[in-house]
């Protein structure tokens, strides 16, 4: 494998050299940034404000970011599911690096889809949180995947590490339309119609700034994943390095306790053959 | 009849720990094998492996017919495993245990009755809680319980450790019996005197390597290392 | 004047939120690409599958 | 020779007599170390003291509150009672003896579930009796309270027999079960509080509806134990 050409191309293609970037992340790092800016002018600028009915007015550009963070969380989890399924299927290393990554960026977009999810509350009903059946279902599956994260940390061994916690990850992700399911009906029957009226009348650019942060969301979440899972491969990688390491040296001090243990031994052998 | 137990430069990892890093060893049947070594030369992941319970990453390893490297599981109920922990219930009696660990194990509820009363546990142990049982007479509950298994290969660690005097000479006792009755046993211990009286062969273990082949048998070739400079 | 303060409020909302998003997710981004030097520095190259 | 190898073992019988080999042992150390009725029950009785001192005991919440107490109350006492049941099995390498046993895993799973279940039901009875007195509450609609006990405790010991393996035998089980456990059993929570809310207030069918997704939550988790048990099991 050639080594990366580093002083190949404009500036922004000279990839650090340890790094995990490569030729491809770099090409998404910048179509991501570009997506950003034009997301930024789309939804802070051009955009109108909501003047239907009950306005939100400029509060529907929190929409733009919360749903399309809310949908990348979901993606990521199901990721999450897949990758588990194929590890325990093909037990490779790889899947389980994928599982992982995509669980720790499926909390850090949870985590934001909590804290918009909060801002938007406190605008329209004054308290920092409302128990709103996709906030709530979203903090249960923020606790659960937390959970998944702690869980992985709790076990040392790779294998045993990897395997239960795909059985975990599929296991969560069953949960998670349950959740959403019970906690929908939950709230049906004590919040009557307020919900239903919030989603503002969404069309024209306001309905393509969403879009575009749907996309820009997904964007995000790949080039995250990308380097994510390059660093858990390569920490793994590490990891089982330090095994080559250890069974050299694991076979050095067998020749030293074999020498040691035949030189005690040979006297007792003698005493044997005496009686 | 071929080996009982085969390995070939079998490696076994506990975590990233390679408790196993190279082992040779071939165990005929009716044989009684004993492993001596230092402390955390790795005789207990030896033991554990043969039962089954350690995965062999790396080398071949047959017990019994049973290929570990493929599926380690189809050999656990053929053998019988006396460790340090004795996988005792600490609130059930001494009774109710092997009689639960033999139903368990598929062996008949007579054999559960006669092993008690072969290691003298009938009486008026029969109904104490294990929880207040010496180490020795846990030792003999958890003996009881193999013995009631009639395994056709036995995996002793440290049998003789906390047993009294006729305690261990019951062991040396049980191990001669069940080869007798055309079992095999292959135990590790630290009481050598006593160890090479009983055992027809003695095989050492060190830095989790063993080289413990029949005459006439062949070592496959030492696995060389990597010889990559480990990174610091 | 309570429409401004309205409206001002309103950008003070939309403007947490964004400067929020950006923190959360650079902050992460950064995060990720810093460990990725430092395990990657530890690793000889033909071990990285993706340069 | 008495100690012929043992060539002739019994033949591997059915998963559900493993079930029940398993299920009577725990009911047998349960006998012998009253765990569940010396401290389990007492605890869950506690707590819904402790909801009397949080509420201010006027009435009128701790009434209307009933049922979420309830259920709030049993959630907890669960995880007491699995901790309890998993800790028998990692105590003093029964593990590996679980393993060495000719024991199908889907058993054992179901045999700790059964065990888990049957001591839920004696706290839930219990916390009915005492949500009755402490609370001056007069339950109805004793087939949907039934019903409705019954489905959520299968869904309670399921998922808690399964999340219990999946922690067993780590150092850190015990903080970490409540987080892995709890946002799945929160629909049990939810569906268990409306189904005796409606039990309580005599109410229309609605009960059974949620006595139903109790119902798919139990056996949904029944399945997925049975196949997901054995490699916790082996990694445990």
């Amino acid at each position: 494998m050639t080594t990366p050409s580093n002083d190949s191309g404009a500036g922004l293609l000279r990839l650090h050299p340890d790094g995990t970037a490569s030729r491809g992340s770099r090409i998404l790092g910048i179509v991501v940034l570009v997506g950003s800016v034009l997301f930024l002018y789309v939804a802070l600028v051009a955009s109108k404000p909501d003047e239907s009915l009950d306005a939100m007015g400029q509060l529907v550009r929190i929409m733009y970011v919360h749903v399309p963070a809310a949908i990348a969380c979901y993606l990521a989890f199901f990721v999450t599911a897949v990758a588990s399924a194929m590890y325990l299927w093909k037990r490779t290393t790889g899947w389980d690096a994928l599982a992982a990554s995509s669980a720790e960026i499926g909390v850090v977009f949870t985590a934001l889809t909590l804290l918009t999810g909060s801002i938007w509350g406190h605008t329209t009903w004054g308290t920092w949180w409302e128990w709103d059946p996709r906030l709530t279902s979203t903090a249960l599956m923020f606790v659960l995947y937390i959970g998944y994260l702690a869980l992985r940390r709790a076990i040392i061994d790779p294998v045993s590490r990897a395997k239960q916690s795909a059985i975990l990850g599929i296991i969560a992700f069953a949960n998670v339309p349950i959740v959403h399911y019970s906690v929908d009906w939950w709230r049906s029957l004590h919040q009557t119609a307020t919900v239903a009226s919030l989603d503002p009348q969404i069309d024209g650019l306001r309905l393509f700034a969403l879009f575009l942060g749907m996309i820009l969301a997904m964007l995000l979440y790949a080039w995250l994943l990308l380097h994510r899972f390059r660093l858990e491969f390569a920490s793994q990688a590490l990891e089982a390095k330090g095994l080559d390491y250890a069974l050299q040296e694991r076979r050095a001090e067998g020749r030293a306790d074999a020498a040691e243990v035949a030189a005690t031994a040979a006297p007792a052998l003698d005493a044997e053959e005496v009686r | 009849m071929d080996a009982v137990v085969r390995f070939r430069a079998a490696v076994c990892l506990l975590g990233r720990f390679p408790a196993l890093a190279g082992v040779d060893l071939d165990v005929a049947p009716g044989e009684i094998v004993l492993l001596q070594g230092p402390n955390g030369a790795g005789k207990t992941t030896l033991l554990r492996a043969c039962a089954g319970l350690v995965p062999v990453t790396e080398g071949e390893a047959t017990v019994l017919g049973v290929d570990l490297v493929a599926d380690r599981r189809p050999v656990r109920p053929l053998v019988g495993v006396l460790g340090h922990r004795t996988g005792l219930y600490d609130d059930l009696s001494v009774a109710e245990n092997v009689r639960f660990w033999s139903r368990a194990g598929r062996s008949r509820v007579a054999d559960a009755d006669a092993a008690l009363a072969r290691l003298g546990l009938d009486g008026r142990l029969a109904d104490v809680p294990v929880a207040m049982l010496s180490a020795g007479q846990r030792r003999r509950t958890a003996l009881a319980i193999l013995v009631a298994r009639r395994p056709r290969l036995w995996l002793l660690d440290e049998p003789h450790a906390a047993l009294d005097q006729d305690g261990r000479d019951l062991v040396d006792r049980l191990m001669t019996d069940a080869v007798g009755a055309g079992a095999t046993v292959l135990f590790a211990s630290h009481e050598l005197d006593r160890a090479r009286a009983v055992a027809h062969r003695t095989v050492t273990v060190a830095g989790g390597t063993v080289s413990g082949l029949l005459d006439g048998a062949v070592a496959a070739p030492a696995a060389e290392p990597a010889g990559e400079v480990p990174v610091a | 004047m309570g429409t401004v303060l309205a409206a001002t409020s309103a950008w003070t909302y939309v403007g947490v939120t964004y400067g929020a998003t950006v923190v959360l997710i650079g902050g992460y981004a950064a995060s990720i690409v810093h460990r990725g030097r430092k395990v990657g520095r530890q690793l000889p190259p033909e071990e990285r599958k993706w340069s | 020779m008495p100690d012929a190898p043992a060539s002739d073992l019994l033949p591997r019988e059915s998963i559900l007599r493993d079930a029940a080999l398993v299920m009577g042992k725990d009911l047998r150390i349960e006998r012998h170390s009253k765990v569940t009725l010396g401290q389990l029950l007492p605890f869950a009785l506690l707590v819904l003291i402790l909801f009397a001192f949080a509420l201010d005991p006027d009435r009128r919440i701790l009434e209307e509150a009933t049922p979420g107490l309830f259920w709030l109350a049993v959630l907890f006492s669960m995880l007491l009672a699995i901790q309890r049941a998993f800790s028998v099995e990692t105590a003093d390498g029964v593990i590996d003896a679980l393993r060495l046993s000719d024991l199908d895993p889907a058993g054992i799973f179901l045999g700790k579930a059964a065990g888990i279940g049957l001591h839920l039901l004696v706290l839930e009875a219990a916390l009915l009796v005492g949500v009755t007195v402490l609370y001056g509450t007069t339950p109805h609609g004793w087939l949907l309270l039934a019903a409705t006990m019954l489905t959520a405790t299968a869904g309670l010991a399921a998922a808690g027999s399964l999340y219990g393996v999946l922690a067993a035998g780590l150092r850190v089980r015990d903080t970490l079960l409540p987080i892995l456990m709890l946002p799945v059993v929160a629909p049990v929570l939810i569906a268990g509080t409306e189904a005796f809310t409606a039990a309580y207030e005599q109410s229309s069918g609605e009960g059974w509806r949620w006595c139903g997704l109790l119902a798919v939550f139990a056996a949904l988790y029944v399945v997925i134990g049975i196949f997901a048990f054995e490699p916790l099991l082996e990694e445990s």
